[in-house]
């Protein structure tokens, strides 16, 4: 299942929504609102998460999709939070299931490289009444090209 | 034919504006559409310069510029993602 | 911190003593009781976890310790439950966090792997009255000696 | 001196018991007392011939057999491990 949306979620809740007694291992990637200093010292007051809603669920179905062929996984849930987020609060969430553990971890990690790289999702630091546009980090693309040996990539 | 594009992330900053429709007339290509937007406003020139903008036709990426628009296509730009 | 427990825990609130505004990312691994097929067609009923508490919870301390160290990581907290328990509860949590993603995912995976291959819990399967004891994997092992090349194994 | 010996796993299971209590001479080594605990009750020599057993003396490995125990020591006969 994808979600975008605007409101928190429970991480119980989550693993309680694909949990099932068919599998031995659960991977969890949570990404956060982290408490950033920047290069000129400016502390942001938290983020604002722009999106365009259908690219970015068509590009998380594909992508759940593919880790779930790949890695033979029991599903793939993924929660992406949009709009206005305070620091410390939760911004993504991966989940995959399998039978063995292997297989969830690294397809864990293939969803969170896949979606950083290319889901149609702009990050903004607010600081105070203004906004200035995350910058597109080349670490993310690199670290996600690292899969093209594994999984198809585009 | 009315055409909507669609700005994100600092274009959409920059032209204060989530969307917009222009008109084009019937079997324009992309190609053709982005220059005439680039002669009537200026401010499209950088962006259908910038190497790292993607261009979206109705949810697929755009890899021959030539192609020809249909009327209530959606155009997105979209700046290198930043999400996650 | 190192839990050896009874009782089932809650993710949202082990998420929750971890969590800071210092973290960007969160990995959390979660094993749990799965509805296997043995080779004779029997099905289990569940497990019973057996351990040497003090050696068990000295063991994790320390492979906690070198998660940190190795992955700069800010917390890695580790739950494991002992007793019977049914198909498809908890068994086991590793969360660990840090700035960035790749150090958390990193340490998740290494802590489980080490767990998995070294600490000293031992599993039972539950056959209605019977108990049989869960064979070494082969496959555990040879996982967690991947590690050496990046982490002192011993 | 007493030496408390702990089993865990199938060998919990055979013994039908988690620890037993042992007296040995002072200054007994563990290979001395592994011997000794053989001829007393045979069931032991499996135990100290599988080479897949890990001997803990006081949550530390036993590297070295001819370590000299002392009054109060445990011992923990460990199968491997399958936790998790």
């Amino acid at each position: 299942m994808i979600k975008i949306t605007n409101e928190d979620f429970n991480l119980e809740e989550e693993f309680l929504k694909i949990s099932s007694k068919k599998n031995g291992a659960y991977s969890f990637f949570l990404g956060t609102v982290r408490d950033d200093i920047l290069k000129n010292k400016k502390k942001i007051d938290g983020i604002f998460l722009e999106c365009y809603q259908d690219l970015a669920h068509q590009q998380l179905t594909k992508i759940r999709n593919q880790a779930i062929q790949q890695w033979q996984l029991t599903e793939c849930n993924i929660v992406h939070r949009i709009g206005s987020l305070g620091l410390g609060e939760k911004i993504v969430l991966v989940i995959t299931s399998s039978k063995h553990r292997a297989n969830s971890i690294s397809a864990c990690e293939y969803v969170i490289d896949n979606l950083k790289a290319n889901v149609a999702f702009w990050k903004f630091n607010i600081f105070g009444e203004n906004q200035e546009a995350v910058e597109f980090k080349k670490k993310d693309l690199d670290k996600f090209l690292q899969w093209s040996n594994i999984v198809k990539t585009n | 034919m009315k055409i909507t594009i669609k700005y994100f992330s600092w274009i959409r900053v920059k032209l204060k504006k989530g969307s917009e429709e222009f008109d084009f007339e019937k079997n324009t290509s992309f190609k053709t559409a982005s220059n005439i937007l680039i002669k009537k406003h200026p401010y499209f020139k950088e962006i259908f310069d910038d190497s790292s903008i993607k261009f979206f036709l109705n949810l697929s990426e755009i890899e021959d510029h030539e192609i020809i628009l249909k009327d209530g296509d959606v155009i997105a730009l979209l700046p290198p993602v930043t999400g996650g």
